[in-house]
């Protein structure tokens, strides 16, 4: 093998102090060989992405390497001086980030933001700089490159935006690109495109990657080799293959386990159930920026006229990517939207008709679940209040609701202390499991999750969605479950429901959807799935 | 508790605030026992210079007033007008705020349109009229800072109601079968405090100041010794008695700005935001 | 207190030294305050009209310090024996600034129809008059219906200005547009008014008395602010400060300034005089011992050393000592707390609070206010300040909406037209300041008073008004403060400033400047 | 953009209406005639001659339709005649607005400009003493009285040192002409200026240094950095700009604060501005007068909120396209 472009050897940075750990990467060590992509794996906080910082010399305020050495091009980086970094950066090493939207200056045209690349270094005229813009964007795949380049960040879907970062990066040909979860914020079919693009743009020019990400799909899809991190140490490297298929470090193999299978079972049809829910001929547009006299009004159709039934004890998957009208969808049923026009009968009422304390008392059976562990419990509640606010909103004694509260709380598998504690003592997990209660004080009958495990780590996800299909044949409830995440999907649903741009592209059982789907669009989605590939090829 | 004092004697600023401010509530509360005569009395010749008698260090005014007893009784009304009329104030601007927020539509149009004719009219200038209308008096001074300074806080808490709406947790509760009355009392008003904190202690430094600076235009109530006041009576004898404006205006400089840091202070330990910024 | 008074007695006493041979030319910079909202003294008669106005119109005569008679436009006088006939001699060489005569027939236009329309408090004098004649050109006749005592002291520039007939016979008085370039027969003529800024008056070269005025031009300032005008005059920027053009507490300072002049005179046909209105219908002030009370309590000298820099005398009564028919033969309220205290215990005062306005002119009032507090306090008597604006302070007083209120007035030389108006019971009455607010009502001083009014002989008036002043002062109808004297400051190369009962209001025709 | 401005303008004149609607019954509550203050200014008055006044001027109509008289007037830019000044209150506010605009635009200028500066040097040396220095400083002047920043600068500079005239607009009766007189002017400006620009100089201070501050801790600064730019850029290119746009959204609110605190300013400095002439106003119950003042002061206030609005809309491409 050839040497490394860039060495890292026992690295260690220093947390501010009042962190929970001392160091963000404790004597980490790898390298970097030219043309190779090397991803480097670990949930939130594993110290991921401290080690490319570190390279760049981008570290956040009051985090600072207090060890070791990160040799490039024969020179320790962590000893030049401010004015050497800034020639290395850009032209030697580039970068790109998770948020293109906040990665770019909004108030910049894009062109101008590319051009200052060349700037930096002194390199072309201004205009050839700006020429070589457009063919920069041009390369990175946006359509339009001329217009585009005249257009400001915000005027840029998400992926273009990536590719504009992209295309930043790759002006200068680095040797070395650094992409900090580069496709996390995407949809996954964007996803898909932009790792396709990366991977295209290595092999090209045999730069070396350095790919950071929390998702072995992804690193399915994309690495030689691979970095795992935990609390910011590497506990294990290797080949993608070495790694994904024979995993040695439990830590690994805990993470690879925990990955939502894509095979979906063929499980007991539904078909024959009572209906429990039902909806008929949803709609909903929103109206934004009208004004009475001067303007004219932008209509969204979010909801077009979507059909949609839940037998008792099933569970229903929405899935589609972001805007496709899914969570729209959720909220109408649970009347937290007010539909334009359709029903939604469950167990009988027609909760689009009801309003006031009918509309109270309806609700009871239809609750929800919600995405964001820290925005869904008020901060200023103790936990037991949380869980026992809905039963005392319906006239349940004091005393009743929060007996009940503890039940509910032994059955999510938390301590009854936890009653008296607020949520912000309770890691995300933990709270998503006191949302879990939360939605079961009042029994209902159908509960609506949304997105109800992507806010977390791999690893609490698995334990969340067990937690939940336990819970449902319990209780025997019936689930909604919607998901951008068509793995998650696979895992827990019977049925499922493909959305795009308001209106449900394909319906059926979720085996039938994810080996036969049947719609253009339900294909190109799943087949834009990061490691579906190789899953396949494994399972043969 | 404990970890708020934490985060807030971090702020170095903040602590020299708070002892200034303690400072002047002392001063303010004992002022009847260090100073027994009324500040009214006219107890030496006029225009006594400071430091020139010990019984009376800061000199005396136009009448032979005692300017150091002036000052402690100054303390009295400049803290009672600061928080009895941003009191006044938040009870205005958290109600509308939070009604415009909450419900939007129709409501938040109007409400907001109402908001923002009183932010429209210069809002000195409106406190003048109203001083003047109701006549000069404490209760109409209280009432005039109140008129003029809600509507930062209704603005300010119409947005972050109208974040706090959307939060699923607000969500939960709606669905959970809670009135909206209940909700707004418990799940979303609860979660603006903090802002309403900072904002308030930095709107008592401006009622102390729209305070002062009425009663220098001479619009104070004429029975209560305030700062403004004695600096608006010495300003036609500046010449001849620069200690009669100089004094008052370092209390008031010193009490504004005791508030101010405070509200950093307050700022820092209850906004969180800055203090994550280090991960 | 001492050394202060002297200084100003000093600077007294250079005002009157001798006098020289007059300068021709030169400019007074003059301060006005406040800016007039009109020059037109035949529609506007407020203070700062009449000081710059009173320069441009003039009268028929003029008055000394003693407020003796002097010829202006009238040259000459006579009173018949029943004191029924009033016979003026005009100078027969006068003319309007734009060059037109100025004849007998507008002295008729303007007593007889354009002041009786617009000017209120001749008017009332007026109602004495059966006709008013002009024989030939310069001769005019007034014809009383009854003797009126003070008949001859009604011919001064603000109460009887002389205005042009053919300009304004048969128009609209008040929007005539020459109102804006007032027309006279002074001694200077409007020549331009830049509002918030200035009025300049040049000298009228065909003024009919030969070689006056001395100056070329008066340019008043317009500085709203009392201590920029304070520094204006320090700073040379103007050279005359009229009375009541800064702070009280700025006098003695500028007072002790090189070159620099004070004159409390030129006050004396007004006789400004300070009180507190006390409310006799009702509350505590009701009762004669409170009203007492009140004035034993009361430091009046101390408030005219620290206020007024010991300028104008503390008041006898109701009368000035410089209004004619002035005694001092009356009850002496000297401060006695003691007394006070005795006369309130007397009564059974219970301690209830009794408000006081005070008057919203400025700095100085709202201090007397609170002096005049902190000494009813010290009596035990609780006193509350109402603060108001002008207007406010009017409605209040004329709604006889108070306890306790300042006030001062002018009495323009005789009791009959400056004094009676505020104690005669027919003057009761709802809706005006000026009446008597106080709602005193006694028979006797109504019958006095009009006796007094009516009397022919100085002596037969003198003994009525001795009485009355001797009733009311007993009976304190109101708390009588100071004559207050204001102080006209002025450097001491301007020379024969104030020479007149009216001072700076005409006193620009003899001034001139010393080089 | 021009659908924009008239959208603007609409909503600026319906405010407008309701400000003089709210004005014209607060002040006819207040107590006091102005029959009887005129009265009064006449030297003696009894009732008839109040009532006379009071039906010369319309005062004896009903409040409704004196309101609807005026609102009238206000349409075709007449807003009354004042009682008092004896002159058109368009005449009298037009004639002082000069002075206030000049002082007001001067104190908005010096504390942008000194208030900017000072924000991003303090941000370029956080922690250093020049940081403190300048955050000490911004610290004091928030928390000084107008007026009484006005009086000491007086005593220091006027009575003290004697460098700056202490009162007025010009020197009066000095009658100068052309460059000299401008000269003066601005002798004059100097202290009321700065006194008034104090105040706001410290918020821009502030705000300009956290947001500085705050900018520069986003992703895109980060980007750039990445590019290999030199600091000075990121700091005028990157964070500077887009510190700027809370700046600019404040200065629209500073000319409503400005006007106000011109009221103090005009007061101490005897300034012959608006501010004074609505204090007079007051004073005298001259309805018409403050009326006048407020409509004016609140259309300015109305105006520079428009400008500023357009501006923004000018520096931030996401309001301009949006």
């Amino acid at each position: 093998m050839t040497d490394p472009v860039l060495s890292i050897r026992n690295l260690k940075v220093a947390l501010p102090e009042g962190a929970d750990r001392d160091f963000a990467v404790n004597d980490v060590s790898f390298d970097l060989y030219p043309g190779e992509i090397l991803c480097i794996v670990g949930e939130s906080g594993s110290g991921k992405s401290m080690s490319a910082n570190a390279a760049m010399g981008l570290l956040p305020d009051l985090v600072r390497p207090v060890g070791g050495e990160i040799i490039f091009e024969g020179t320790d980086v962590l000893k030049l001086s401010e004015a050497q970094m800034m020639k290395l950066r850009g032209k030697k090493v580039a970068m790109i980030f998770q948020e293109p939207m906040s990665a770019l200056n909004p108030l910049m045209r894009v062109e101008d933001q590319i051009a200052e690349v060349f700037e930096a270094h002194n390199l072309l005229t201004p205009r050839d700089r700006a020429k070589r813009a457009i063919e920069l964007m041009t390369e990175v795949g946006i359509p339009d490159p001329e217009k585009a380049a005249r257009a400001y960040p915000f005027q840029l879907s998400g992926g273009q935006r990536q590719r504009v970062m992209i295309a930043m990066a790759l002006a200068l040909e680095p040797s070395i690109l650094i992409a900090d979860e580069p496709t996390t914020a995407l949809d996954v079919t964007t996803q898909a495109q932009i790792l396709e693009l990366i991977r295209n743009l290595q092999e090209e020019r045999g730069m070396a990657v350095m790919f950071i990400t929390h998702d072995f799909g992804v690193v399915a899809e994309i690495a030689d080799r691979v970095a795992v991190m935990q609390y910011g140490k590497i506990v294990e490297a290797g080949t993608a293959d070495d790694v994904l298929d024979n995993p040695q470090h439990e830590y690994t193999r805990k993470l690879i386990a925990a990955i939502p299978k894509l095979a979906a079972e063929a499980g007991a049809a539904a078909a024959g159930k009572t209906p429990i829910l039902e909806v008929e001929g949803l709609n909903k547009t929103y109206v934004t920026g009208g004004s009475l006299l001067f303007s004219k009004p932008r209509i969204v159709h979010a909801v077009n006229n979507v059909n949609l039934t839940l037998a008792e004890g099933e569970t229903l998957g929405i899935v589609g990517e972001s805007g496709s009208g899914k969570s729209s969808v959720g909220r109408c049923l649970v009347r937290l939207m007010q539909p334009d026009s359709g029903t939604v009968r469950l167990a009988g009422h027609d909760m689009a008709q009801l309003s006031g304390a009918a509309l109270r008392e309806a609700r009871k059976s239809i609750q929800m679940i919600f995405q964001d562990p820290y925005a869904s419990l008020n901060p200023r509640s103790k936990v037991g209040r949380i869980i026992a606010e809905g039963p005392m909103a319906h006239g349940v004694s004091k005393t009743e609701a929060y007996g009940r509260a503890v039940k509910l709380l032994e059955m999510v598998d938390l301590d009854a202390l936890a009653i008296d504690r607020y949520p912000h003592e309770f890691s995300g997990g933990q709270r998503q499991r006191i949302g879990i209660a939360r939605a079961l004080a009042l029994e209902p009958r159908v509960i609506i999750a949304d997105e109800a495990v992507s806010a977390l780590d791999v690893s609490i996800q698995a334990q969340v969605l067990d937690l939940l299909a336990d819970l449902k044949e319990r209780l025997n409830l019936a689930l909604i479950f919607i998901t951008h995440d068509l793995r998650v999907a696979a895992q827990i649903c019977d049925r499922i429901a493909v959305m795009q741009n308001g209106k449900v592209v394909e319906t059926g059982p979720a085996h039938a959807i994810f080996n036969n789907p049947q719609s253009g669009y339900a294909r190109t989605l799943i087949e834009a799935i990061p490691g579906r590939e190789k899953e396949l090829a494994a399972a043969g | 508790m404990a970890d708020f004092w934490n985060r807030f004697s971090r702020n170095r600023g903040a602590v020299i605030g708070l002892a200034l401010l303690v400072i002047v509530i002392l001063v303010a509360v004992l002022a009847p026992l260090l100073f027994p005569q009324s500040p009214w009395r006219m107890v030496q010749r006029p225009f006594l210079a400071p430091f020139s008698m010990d019984q009376y260090p800061l000199g005396t005014d136009a009448l032979g007033r005692d300017v150091i007893s002036g000052l402690a009784y100054g303390a009295q009304v400049s803290l009672l007008v600061g928080l009895v009329s941003t009191v006044a104030a938040l009870l205005i601007g958290i109600p509308i705020g939070a009604l415009a927020g909450y419900f939007g539509g129709w409501m938040d149009d109007a409400l907001m349109r109402f908001t923002e004719f009183f932010q429209t009219v210069p809002s000195f200038a409106l406190a003048i009229v109203l001083v003047a209308i109701f006549e000069p008096s404490i209760q109409s001074i209280i009432a005039a800072i109140a008129i003029v300074s809600w509507p930062p806080v209704a603005r300010l808490v119409r947005g972050e109601v109208l974040s706090l709406r959307s939060r699923e947790y607000v969500e939960a509760a709606i669905l959970s079968g809670q009135t909206s009355l209940t909700i707004i009392l418990r799940q979303v008003l609860p979660n603006t405090i903090s802002p309403i904190i900072v904002l308030a202690s930095l709107m008592v430094a401006t009622a102390i100041l729209l305070e002062s600076s009425l009663s220098f235009l001479g619009l104070g109530d004429p029975n209560m010794m305030s700062w403004g006041y004695m600096i608006g009576a010495a300003r036609t004898v500046i010449r001849q008695a620069w200690w009669l404006s100089f004094f008052p205006g370092v209390a008031i400089l010193l009490t504004v700005l005791a508030l101010n840091l405070i509200g950093e202070g307050l700022n820092d330990a209850l906004n969180p935001r800055l203090a994550r910024r280090g991960k | 207190m001492l050394k202060r008074l002297t200084t100003l007695a000093a600077a007294l006493l250079v005002s009157t030294a001798l006098h020289a041979e007059p300068v021709m030319g030169g400019r007074a910079n003059v301060v006005i305050q406040p800016e007039p909202p009109s020059l037109m003294m035949g529609l506007v008669q407020n203070g700062p009209t009449q000081m710059v106005a009173g320069q441009i119109y003039e009268s028929l005569l003029r008055y000394d310090e003693e407020l003796q008679p002097m010829p202006q436009l009238a040259k000459s006088w006579e009173v018949s024996e029943d004191g029924l006939t009033y016979t003026f001699k005009l100078h027969d060489n006068v003319k309007w600034h734009d060059g037109e005569p100025f004849t007998a027939a507008d002295v008729v236009f303007s007593a007889d129809v354009f002041l009786r329309e617009t000017h209120p408090r001749l008017r009332t004098s007026l109602e004495h008059v059966e006709s008013i004649t002009a024989p030939d050109d310069t001769t005019v006749v007034f014809k009383l219906k009854g003797p009126f005592g003070p008949f001859l002291g009604i011919f001064e520039a603000g109460t009887m200005p002389m205005v042009p007939k053919h300009i304004y016979e048969g128009t609209d008085y008040k929007n005539n547009p020459a109102n804006n370039t007032p027309i006279g027969t002074g001694p200077f003529k409007f020549t331009e008014w830049v509002k918030g800024s200035h009025i300049l008056l040049t000298k009228n070269a065909d003024y009919y008395e030969e070689g006056k005025p001395y100056l070329d031009e008066i340019y008043w300032h317009v500085i709203p602010d009392a201590a920029s005008r304070a520094v204006a005059y320090e700073t040379g920027v103007v050279d005359v400060l009229p009375g009541g053009s800064v702070e009280n507490f700025d006098v003695q300072r500028i007072a002790d300034m090189d070159n620099t002049c004070v004159t409390d005179k030129g006050w004396e046909y007004f006789g400004p005089h300070s009180w507190m209105w006390l409310n006799n219908r009702e509350g505590p002030t009701a009762d004669k011992r409170f009203r007492q009370a009140v004035m034993y309590a009361m430091d009046r000298n101390f408030a005219r050393d620290a206020l007024w820099n010991g300028l104008g005398k503390v008041a006898a009564g109701p009368v000035s000592s410089s209004t004619r028919f002035f005694t001092d033969d009356v009850t002496a309220y000297d401060h006695d707390p003691e007394k006070a205290k005795a006369l309130l215990a007397e009564m059974g005062y219970d301690g209830e609070t009794v408000r006081l306005l005070p008057l919203p002119y400025g700095e100085t009032w709202q201090r007397w206010a609170e002096a005049v507090k902190q000494n009813l306090d010290e009596v035990g008597i609780n006193v509350e300040i109402v603060s108001t604006d002008v207007a406010g302070w009017n409605q209040k007083l004329a709604e006889w909406d108070y306890d306790m209120a300042f006030t001062y007035l002018y009495q323009y030389g005789d009791p009959a037209l400056g004094v009676a108006r505020n104690y005669i019971s027919t003057n009761i009455a709802k809706g005006s300041q000026w009446n008597n607010v106080e709602g005193y009502d006694n028979k006797e001083v109504d019958d006095l008073f009009a006796k007094a009014a009516v009397a022919v002989t100085a002596e037969e008036r003198q003994a009525l008004y001795t009485q009355v002043q001797q009733t009311l002062v007993e009976d304190v109808p109101a708390a009588w403060l100071l004559e207050l004297g204001f102080p006209t400051i002025y450097r001491c190369n301007v020379k024969d400033l104030v020479t007149t009962a009216i001072g700076v209001n005409d006193g620009f025709k003899d001034a001139y400047i010393e080089k | 953009m021009l659908r924009f401005i008239l959208m603007r303008l609409g909503k600026a004149a319906i405010i407008l209406v309701a400000i003089l609607t709210l004005n014209f019954f607060l002040i006819h509550a207040a107590p006091g005639d102005p029959a009887a203050v005129m009265a009064g200014e006449a030297g003696a008055a009894d009732a008839k001659f109040i009532a006379q006044l009071r039906e010369q001027f319309g005062l004896d109509k009903p409040l409704l339709t004196q309101l609807a008289i005026y609102l009238k007037g206000v349409l075709q830019l007449d807003l009354g005649y004042s009682y008092r000044q004896q002159m058109p209150v368009a005449d009298l506010i037009f004639s002082r607005l000069p002075a206030t605009l000049l002082l007001t635009m001067t104190a908005f200028v010096i504390s942008l400009l000194l208030g900017t500066v000072a924000g991003v040097l303090a941000s370029a040396r956080v922690g250093k003493w020049s940081d403190t220095a300048i955050s000490t400083l911004a610290l004091l002047f928030y928390a000084t009285p107008l007026y009484w920043a006005a009086l000491m600068a007086v005593l220091l500079f006027s009575v003290y040192f004697n460098w700056l005239p202490g009162f007025g607009y010009e020197t009066v009766g000095a009658n100068y002409t052309g460059l000299r007189r401008v000269l003066d002017i601005g002798q004059h400006l100097i202290l009321p200026a700065t006194t008034l620009g104090l105040f706001f100089m410290a918020v821009y201070m502030r705000m300009t240094r956290a947001s500085m501050l705050e900018v520069s801790q986003l992703d895109f600064v980060k980007t750039a950095r990445a590019k290999g730019l030199k600091p000075s850029i990121i700091q005028r290119r990157h964070i500077f700009r887009n510190a700027m746009l809370p700046v600019v959204t404040l200065a629209g609110l500073q000319a409503g604060q400005l006007v106000g605190g011109a009221v103090l300013t005009e007061t101490v400095f005897a300034w012959p501005g608006i501010g004074r002439l609505m204090f007079e106003a007051l004073a005298q119950r001259d309805y018409n007068l403050l009326l006048g003042v407020f409509f004016v002061s609140s259309a300015m206030v109305l105006l520079f909120n428009l400008i500023t609005d357009i501006l923004y809309r000018f520096v931030d491409p996401r309001i301009r396209v949006a």
